[in-house]
Parts: structure tokens; C-alpha cells; sequence
């Protein structure tokens, strides 16, 4: 599928913003991802959608950070160029057909770095269905927080946490979780993985239920390869598909207790 | 009116374009991008006898023009195999399909050869004795042609299906174990197999891949396929697939010019879904090209 | 300051990059690109006794990511080579070069290195036993681990000077080749040489270069080189001097961390004349983004 | 070396002109050429220059024709994009060294397909140098005829030669040259090998000197790898170093008679 950049600019020192026009109409759920294919690179990249307007003409977002080459490169792709992607990958955050989460009333997004992004499509999501969701979402330091404001737009409660405690509160976005007043209903998260592994330990020590979305290296985004598959409580899965999201009763981490 | 069709043992494909065996699952996937019965045939991912979850993650690396991947041979074991995926199969695909069968020993093979040759769908064995991402089993096999030949005729034994046998690239002389798989019975030859490669993460300082080495494959590797299926195919009777790296129509000629009788497109399905349906499209254009009216004419049409 | 040097058998080098013979001539074409003193040092044109056309035309092609050459060779003979390829050299290059050695017999290995070990010139000789584009010489004896011995013990005995094998990657074990080498003397070996590949013309349906089959560099080849050099350094006591595919300051720390001493540049020479002065350029960057103060550190810091 | 895009236009179906604006200096005779490289192509492409300013913000011009994916590709290119090559690589037609060629008052340019192009830079050179040069261009039907207007916009007499008679004198331009009133002086030619095969047996018939521009599939282009070596008279040529332009007495089809 073909898509035109409309935007490519940096929103941090190593944080970019792109929003690419084209028929989005695949794209079902927040937190479902793409597959960029990338001028001079043999694999596709891998993006969750920050938000989108689904149509055969429409427009998505996507909120990348360099870390290598490819993103790297991404960087320099001028507005006005085309670029194939695949849409509407993964299974994406559940709001509905799962039973705890409809329930859940406010539930928590909690974000990492550029795990924050697919959060903020899915908390437009939950607020259109009458939920109440609160943000927090953690970064390393002052320079990087992001998307803050995107967050506040939306007119929920928004906690920002900073490993240095440059803005926010100080130390690690569960720390943070930990001081909130509100009592813990439902929890979406996303980011890297120590901090989903401590996520995952509180909602076990709370015992409430919740939904992770995970990153693995990809062959092919859309289930062919097996290149992504992880073990769970359930057998394997393959990220790309039966992922990026997993609940949190099918984690092989086992803490709950 | 060009003329794709090609003859693989008996059973006649409407086009050479097969994709390769752990590239297409069991073909569910890409049955969301197109109606996969236009395909020549496809190869679905390899089966073993005992469910398999595979190599720890992370399985797969980048590399320039290609991949790593050391997926290690995932598969829900044979059973499961039959009574779901080829079943399911049924309902959207109707033609012959080509089984990849694994082992760890040569009993293994046979069993699971015997189990999947018995399945009406299946067309023809693909034995591949040259998987790089398994322990005490897989390439072992195709390193030598004693070992290559002795699973060909533990298989032979058992089924009277078309057998082909997979070969590793990794080896000082292809066109001795090509041989012995033949005079052991193979009904022919599929090659190649990925690379034995590795990549190494220089923030963590560690090998990119869980599994240290994975297998490399995609265009990068297309000049030694091509080279590979040249010297096999003029040193044995039976038909060969050639594999490896092809990703357009203009390859899928080379590749026959150098010898093959069908061709294998693995890697490029990941990145393009729609690969190979776009090859078989393009295929009647690329003919008219090169003046080519009856595809299967010009297998071997480079040899000298 | 990052500290990039390296030694090999007692020569300490200011860096570890090392332009590959055949894609460097004798240096005089790149010295209009820049001060080629800034290099590690080089390995000049394979030469041989007698001087050699060549093969016939054409002799290179490109490929994904890669290039294939069959050049087989070409070299004014080794008098010449020391009257006036080392002789105009020293008027520009004023450090210890590396001396290609080549041979279709085991006397020539051994006659050809003896005549460059003489020259005050040479710190190090480089015995490819693993050209692809000769024949009855070259490739051959790098296919086993007696003929690669055989062919270092010959050269072991005629000089004291650092004596390098260079392996082929067209083979099933390169480790056991490099051991054999080790065994019979030598003082480090250098990998990988070219991959054997093939192009076909579609329009001739000829293969494209007249020797029909050629070497694969460039880098395509990258992870297999990088896999070999991991797994040989690992096996072996002596340096490993890495090759294959590298274009960038990450690829030189990519290959000393799977286990290279020392890293060649090959093919990129030839797209990017002024690539060598840009890696080194780049390598103190490269070293800080990843935390590397003393660049011979990091050699072999993947193994496990 | 990093040039600018500058047009890059369709002539005829298959051959377009591309004009780069960059450091130019390199360049000093015409029949050199330049080393190009095109994005997500390996190997670079060597194109003979057609004409050039040289300066250090100067132009050159090459036209060229689409014969596989690296030219197809490079019909795409816009204007403005930027693009490295290697400059004013090889010996080029030789006006001065050359007694022969210095003395020739009425040289004639043959020229055949896409081997036109450099002649045209020659000729300018020619004119300039006060000798009184004529062109043959053949070309394989009238609707691949390239350049002929520029030729004769500088004031010589051009013949131009289609192998199917569509547009001028009918046959190949050695048959052409036959039919010449004036004499044969001195020859510069470029184009396909049949074409310069045939003209210099035909200068070998008639006793006269020549310059010929060869091709040869590539490494690197500036005489470091030794994949173009041709044997010579005088030994192996690498040509893009000694070559591409071979003077008829060091041409190995021995012909004359
Ligand atoms: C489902 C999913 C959603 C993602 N969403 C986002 C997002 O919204 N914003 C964002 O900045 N990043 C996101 N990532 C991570 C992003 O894919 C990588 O940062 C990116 O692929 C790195 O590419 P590179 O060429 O710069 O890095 P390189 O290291 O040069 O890439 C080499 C190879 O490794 C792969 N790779 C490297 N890092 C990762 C990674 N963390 N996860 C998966 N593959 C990786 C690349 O895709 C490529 O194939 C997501 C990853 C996944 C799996
Ligand atoms: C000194 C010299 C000057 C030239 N000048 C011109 C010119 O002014 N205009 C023009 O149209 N063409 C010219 N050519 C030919 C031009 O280089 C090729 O047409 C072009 O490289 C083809 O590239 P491709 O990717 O389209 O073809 P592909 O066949 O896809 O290319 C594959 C490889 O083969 C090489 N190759 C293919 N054909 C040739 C060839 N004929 N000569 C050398 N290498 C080739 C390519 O460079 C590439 O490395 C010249 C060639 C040489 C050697
Ligand atoms: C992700 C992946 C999984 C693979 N799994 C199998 C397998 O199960 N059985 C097999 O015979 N080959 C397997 N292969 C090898 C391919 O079938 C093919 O031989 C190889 O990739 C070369 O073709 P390509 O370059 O077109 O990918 C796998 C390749 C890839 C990339
Ligand atoms: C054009 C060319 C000529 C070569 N000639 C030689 C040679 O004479 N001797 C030799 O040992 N290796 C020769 N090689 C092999 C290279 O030195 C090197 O081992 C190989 O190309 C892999 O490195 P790369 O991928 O960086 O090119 C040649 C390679 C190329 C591309
Ligand atoms: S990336 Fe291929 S199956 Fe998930
Ligand atoms: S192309 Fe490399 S020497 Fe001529």
C-alpha cells in the first residue's frame, strides 16, 4: 500500500514525528502497528500508529525515535515522498472483548519512551467508549518527554516521570504508578521491557488485570516467518500477530502473589 | 500466447513460481493478499514430528540485501500438521502442495515423510537436510553425501511420491552430495538453502541473533544460487528447483537459464506479501522481452 | 583520545583497516584520492611468477549488494613487481605493505614468496590460497585442509617474515582448514576471499562474465564472512585478519568484535575510492558512540 | 565528488539527457567519462560526457539510453536530487599528443547510437583548434536519431546513416563513410563493436589513422581493479585508465591491407 509523507519532523532531539496519507481503512485498533518499507533497506520497519483518521484517503501518525540506520535514514525523507507500507498489523489494544478491560472505567496508560505513542490513540478510544483513563507516562530525562501535551489535550489526568526527575516525578514510571491516589482499575502499557516487567510484577502484587504491547526483531509483520514468535502461558505466539498485545494472565512472567 | 507452465515429475504446475518452505507458513497468511491457488505450487514450513516452538528470540537480523533467521523449525509437529493446517488448507487451496519434512535422525525423517506423503494434497516430498538453526539434526545431513544420501533412501523407502531432496549451499562440493541423493533415488534436487551467517549487535556486544548464527538469504545470496543450480544441474538427470534470493520475474528466467526446472522465492515474500503473485504476473511481459514463448524451454539454456 | 592501533606479528599498525589486494592495484590510483599513508597499510595486486593477462572480458558483474570479479590474476609477474610496482611505492608509501602471494604449484607459492619476503618493503605476506578465478592453482588448495598446509609449510620454509594464509569461504569447515594452517606455520590467517557466483545475461543467455562463474564480495557477503571470522579467531591461536563486505567504521568494530585482529576492505574500494580514509576517518566517532577507548580491546569481543 | 541534478529529459523513447551541476575541473578532453552512482545500485555507471563548462560550480551533460535496471532507474531521478560520481576518468580523444590527429585538417567523427554523445564534445574541440571536422551518425531507424541537430547547429556537414533507411543515407555508417565525397583524413569513432569493427577494417583498407572508443563492463573505473583489461598490440589496457579511446595502430583486429 502506498503512502505520501505529509510531515517528518523532529519533535525531540531524536524523536520524530511522520504523517503519511493513504488508505488506512486496515487499521481496526489502537495499538495495532505497520510495516515501513524503507529506501535501501531489505526488511520493513516495524511502527506502532500514534493515531488515525480511517479512510481510503486517510491519514495516520507515527512518533519513531532513532536508534539505528534505518530510522536514521527515515529522518531525511522529504514530505511529498511515497513510501509502501503494510496496515493494520497486529491485534492491537482489546477495549472491548475483553470482559475486564470494557469493564475497567479509568483504566491506566502507562508509557515508556516511545512506548507512549500507540497510548495516545487508544485513550481517544477509551474516552469515545466513556471510560476515564489516566496517563503516566516515563521518560530518561527533561529532553526526551514527549507527547505530554497531546495527553493534557485530551483533558485527562497526565503524570510525567523522569528516571533523573528532570520533570515529573523522579524515578521510573511504576515507581510513579506506585504514588498515584486513585486506586488501580485496568492497565495498558507500552514500552521497553524492564519497565513492562515491572508494570506486570505491580499488577500482579495489585492483582488487576491488564494489556502489554511487546516489540520483537520482525521478518515479515504479518505471521508468515515465525522470526517473532515468544513463548506464553498459551504456547507461542507470534508477536506480529496474536501480539503486539499480550494480557497479562498469557506473560510468562509469573509474579503475581 | 506465452506459455508458463513447467512439469515437475509428473504433475504439471501453471507456472514455475513456488514459494519456498518457511517463507508462506501454510499459506494463510498471504490468502488475505491474494487467491493463492495462482501460485505454480507452494512449499508450506517445515515439519517435524514433535511440536517445535523453536529458537529463543530474537531469530531474525537484517543484513545488506537480505536476512538472518534462525526460527529454528517451529511447527506444531506432524499431527497437528495433518489435522489442521492441511485440512484448513483445503478449503482455500486446490492444488498440489509440496511438504517440507525435517528430522533429527533418519527414522524421523522417514516417519514424518511416510505421515505427510500419505496426505492426497501433498504432490511431492521436500526433504531438507540442510536447516542451519537446528542442533544434532537438519544441516548435519547435507554436509556429506553419505549422510545426504542415507536419508534419501530411508524416504525413498517409505513413499513412492515424488521425492526431492533440499541441499545446503554450505559445503566445499555441492555436485558430489546432489549425485548421491540422486543415486540414492531422489526424484530431484531443491537448492539452495540459506547461508550459514551472523550479525553482531555493537551496543551489547553479543551476536544479534539468541541462537549466535542464523541463515542468510534474500538477493544477497542470489549469485551463489545461481551458480550452485548451474553446476548441479548439469551433473544430474532429475529436475532441480532453484532457490535463493529470487525476487523478480528477470530472476525466475536466470534462475531456469542456469538450470532450474521450477523456482523457490523465500525472503521476499516477508517484505512483500504480494511477491509472488506479482512475479507470476510479470512473468508473460518479462518472456515477451526475451523472445522466450515456451518457459520450460529454456531451463538449462546458459549451460554451454 | 581513541587509540586505534593494532598489532599483527610484532608490526604495530596506526589503524586496523587494510585496503584487500586486488581492489587497491599497488596503491598509485588511490594516492590522486587521498595521502594513503593514513592507511594501516595495504595488500597489494596477487602476484605471481609469471606475468598474467588475465581472463578474457567481461570480467565483473554487479549483484544485490555485491559484486562478482574474475579477473584470474592479472600481474606484470613478480620481477617486475619488485622492479617497479614496489620500487614506484616506496616513493609514496612509507610503511610495511602486504604481499599477495599466488601460485599454480606449490614451487611457485614458494618461489614467488621468497622473492617478495626479500624486500625491505614487505612486513607481512598475504598467501591466497583461495582464488576462485584460476585454474589448476589458486581456489584448490584452499579447499582442504593438507593442500592449505602443504602450501604453508612450503612458504614457512623459505622465509621468517609474517606469514598469513588466506582462506576460502567455499568450503564445508573452514575452521579445520584454518587449524591445518596454523599447524603447518603460519602466523595468522586472513577471510574470507571471494564466494563463488554467477550471473546470466537474459538477452545472450550466456553467463555474463567469460568465465562464466566469478567471486562474490561486497557487502552481500558480509554475515558469512563475519560468521567465519567468529568462528576461525575462536579456533585458532594466531590473528585473524577479517575481510568481506565491510564498507563502514561500524562494519571494522562489527568484525573485531567477532574476532578480527584487523579488518580489509575489499570491494567498497572500487565504488567508493576514498572509502579507507573515510572509515578511518570515522572509526574514533564510531569508537565513542560505543564506549571503545583502546580499539585492539575489543577483538573477539562477542565470543562467548 | 556530489552533483546537482540539473534536467534530465527524454530525447527519444529510450535515451534522455541529464544535465549535473558540480566541480567540473577533472574533466580536460572530451571521450572521458564520469563514474555515477545511482541510488540502491551497487556499482557505479560509467557515461561518457557529452559537454561540459569546467569550473568549480560548472555542468556537464551526458546522454544516455535505458538498456537495464541501473539506466530505467535513472530516468526517475528529479531535478535537484543529488548525485556522487567520479570525474574525468580516462585518456578521452587525444587532439594534440597525436600527430596524426593534430595534423588531420578534415577529420570525420563516426559516431553510431548512444556512442554519438562524446563526439559532440570532440567536435566543439575540433572547430576550436581550427580543423574542419565532419560527422557520420548512424543510428538503427529514424526514431533512435539523437543529436543531429546539434551537430549540424555547429556548422559542419553531418551525415546521418539509419541501418533501415528511415531517415537518411540507408545502411550502416561504414557504408556511409563509403559513400563520401570528400577523402579520408584522420577518424574518431564510438559506438557499438560491429560499428568500430567494421570502421577500422575499413581505415585499415584505406591507410588512414583513427581513434576508437571502446566499453568494458566495469569494477571500478579508475584503474584499480583491472576488470577492463583488454589485450593490445602493446600489452593488456585497463579501459577506463588507458582507454577508453585506442588509437587504430594498438587495436589487436588486424585488418589493415
Ligand atoms: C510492534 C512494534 C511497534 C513499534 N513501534 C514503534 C514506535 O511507535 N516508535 C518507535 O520509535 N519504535 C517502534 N518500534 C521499534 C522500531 O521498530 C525500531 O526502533 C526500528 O525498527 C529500528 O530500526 P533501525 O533501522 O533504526 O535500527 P537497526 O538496529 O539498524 O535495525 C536493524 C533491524 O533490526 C530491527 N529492529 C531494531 N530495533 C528493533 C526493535 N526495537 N523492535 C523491532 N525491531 C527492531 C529493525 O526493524 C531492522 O530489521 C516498534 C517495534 C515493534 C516490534
Ligand atoms: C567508457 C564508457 C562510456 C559510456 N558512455 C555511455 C554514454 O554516453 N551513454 C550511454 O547510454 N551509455 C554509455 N555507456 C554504457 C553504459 O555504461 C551502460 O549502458 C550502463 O552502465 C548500463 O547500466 P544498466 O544498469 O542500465 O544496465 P545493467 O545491464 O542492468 O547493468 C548491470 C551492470 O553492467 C554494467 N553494464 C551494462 N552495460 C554496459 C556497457 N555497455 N558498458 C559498460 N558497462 C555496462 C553496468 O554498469 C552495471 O555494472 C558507456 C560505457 C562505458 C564503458
Ligand atoms: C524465515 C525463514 C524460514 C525458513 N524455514 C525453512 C524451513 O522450515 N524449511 C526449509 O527447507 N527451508 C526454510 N527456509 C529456507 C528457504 O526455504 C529458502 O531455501 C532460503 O530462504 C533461500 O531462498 P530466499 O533467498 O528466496 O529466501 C527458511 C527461510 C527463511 C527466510
Ligand atoms: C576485483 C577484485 C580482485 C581481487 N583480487 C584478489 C587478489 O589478487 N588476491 C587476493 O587474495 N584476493 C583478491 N580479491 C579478493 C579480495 O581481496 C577480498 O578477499 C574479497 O573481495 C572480500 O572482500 P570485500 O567483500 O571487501 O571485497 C579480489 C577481489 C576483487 C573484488
Ligand atoms: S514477523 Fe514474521 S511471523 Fe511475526
Ligand atoms: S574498471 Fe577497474 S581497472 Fe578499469
Amino acid at each position: 500500500m502506498k503512502f505520501t509523507v505529509q510531515e517528518n519532523k523532529p519533535l525531540t532531539a531524536t524523536v520524530y514525528r511522520m504523517t503519511l496519507r493513504g488508505d488506512t481503512r486496515a487499521l481496526l485498533r489502537p495499538g495495532q502497528f505497520v510495516q515501513l518499507q524503507l529506501p535501501g533497506f531489505y526488511l520493513r520497519r516495524p511502527f506502532s500508529v500514534y493515531d488515525w483518521s480511517p479512510a481510503e484517503r486517510g491519514c495516520m501518525t507515527l512518533v519513531y525515535k532513532t536508534v539505528g540506520r534505518g530510522t536514521e535514514a527515515m529522518t531525511r525523507i522529504p514530505v511529498g515522498a511515497t513510501l509502501d507500507a503494510l496496515v493494520g498489523l497486529g491485534n492491537g489494544f482489546i477495549t472491548d472483548d475483553i470482559p475486564a478491560a470494557a469493564a475497567a472505567r479509568a483504566p491506566l496508560l502507562i508509557g515508556g519512551g516511545v512506548g507512549v505513542p500507540p497510548l495516545y490513540g487508544l485513550c481517544r478510544r477509551l474516552l469515545l467508549q466513556g471510560q476515564r483513563p489516566a496517563a503516566v507516562l516515563g521518560f530518561n530525562t527533561r529532553e526526551e518527554v514527549i507527547l505530554r501535551a497531546d495527553f493534557e489535550a485530551l483533558g485527562i489526568p497526565v503524570t510525567v516521570a523522569t528516571v533523573d526527575g528532570s520533570e515529573g516525578v523522579k524515578g521510573f514510571v511504576a515507581d510513579a504508578v506506585e504514588t498515584l491516589a486513585a486506586p488501580l482499575d485496568y492497565v495498558y502499557t507500552c514500552g521497553p521491557e524492564p519497565m513492562l516487567r515491572a508494570v506486570h510484577a505491580l499488577c500482579g502484587r495489585k492483582g488487576v488485570g491488564g494489556q502489554f504491547s511487546f516489540e520483537e526483531r520482525m521478518g515479515c509483520g504479518f505471521g508468515a516467518c515465525m522470526g517473532c514468535t515468544c513463548e506464553t502461558v498459551t504456547g507461542g505466539k507470534r508477536i506480529c500477530k496474536e501480539g503486539p498485545v499480550l494480557v497479562w494472565e498469557e506473560i510468562l512472567w509469573q509474579t503475581r502473589g | 500466447m506465452a506459455d508458463t507452465r513447467v512439469t515437475l515429475s509428473g504433475i504439471t504446475l501453471d507456472n514455475p513460481v513456488i514459494p519456498a518452505s518457511g517463507t508462506f507458513g501454510f499459506g494463510q497468511e498471504f490468502q488475505d493478499y491474494y487467491d493463492i491457488n495462482v501460485l505454480g505450487t507452494f512449499s508450506f514450513k517445515g515439519t517435524t514430528r514433535e511440536p517445535r516452538l523453536g529458537n529463543p528470540t530474537p531469530r531474525i537480523a537484517e543484513t545488506a540485501c537480505g536476512m538472518l533467521n534462525a526460527v529454528g523449525l517451529q511447527n506444531p509437529g506432524v499431527e497437528h500438521v495433518i489435522s489442521h493446517e492441511l485440512a484448513e488448507l483445503a478449503t482455500f487451496f486446490h492444488k498440489p502442495v509440496m511438504a517440507n519434512v525435517n528430522g533429527f535422525s533418519i527414522e524421523e525423517y522417514a516417519y514424518v515423510a511416510q505421515r505427510l506423503a500419505r496426505q492426497p494434497q501433498v504432490g511431492w516430498l521436500e526433504v531438507n537436510v540442510s536447516c542451519p538453526n537446528v542442533h544434532g539434526g537438519g544441516m548435519a545431513f547435507g554436509l556429506a553425501p553419505e549422510s545426504a544420501a542415507a536419508v534419501t533412501r530411508a524416504v525413498r523407502a517409505v513413499t513412492d511420491k515424488p521425492l526431492y531432496i533440499k541441499l545446503s549451499p554450505n559445503v566445499t562440493d555441492i555436485v558430489s552430495i546432489a549425485r548421491a541423493c540422486e543415486d540414492a533415488g531422489a526424484d530431484g534436487l531443491c537448492l539452495i538453502n540459506t547461508l550459514l551467517g551472523m550479525r553482531i549487535d555493537l551496543r551489547t556486544r553479543k551476536p544479534l541473533l539468541a541462537n549466535r548464527t542464523g541463515g542468510l538469504s534474500g538477493p544477497a545470496v542470489f549469485p551463489v544460487a545461481l551458480r550452485m543450480v548451474y553446476q548441479v544441474s548439469q551433473a544430474v538427470r532429475v529436475p532441480v528447483i532453484g532457490m535463493g534470493g529470487v525476487a523478480s520475474a528477470c530472476d525466475v528466467v536466470e534462475m531456469m537459464l542456469a538450470g532450474a526446472t521450477a523456482v523457490q522465492v523465500g525472503a521476499q515474500n516477508l517484505v512483500n506479501p504480494c511477491a509472488c503473485r506479482e512475479i507470476i504476473e510479470d512473468l508473460p511481459r518479462v518472456m515477451e522481452r526475451y523472445n522466450i514463448q515456451t518457459l520450460r524451454d529454456i531451463t538449462g539454456g546458459a549451460w554451454k
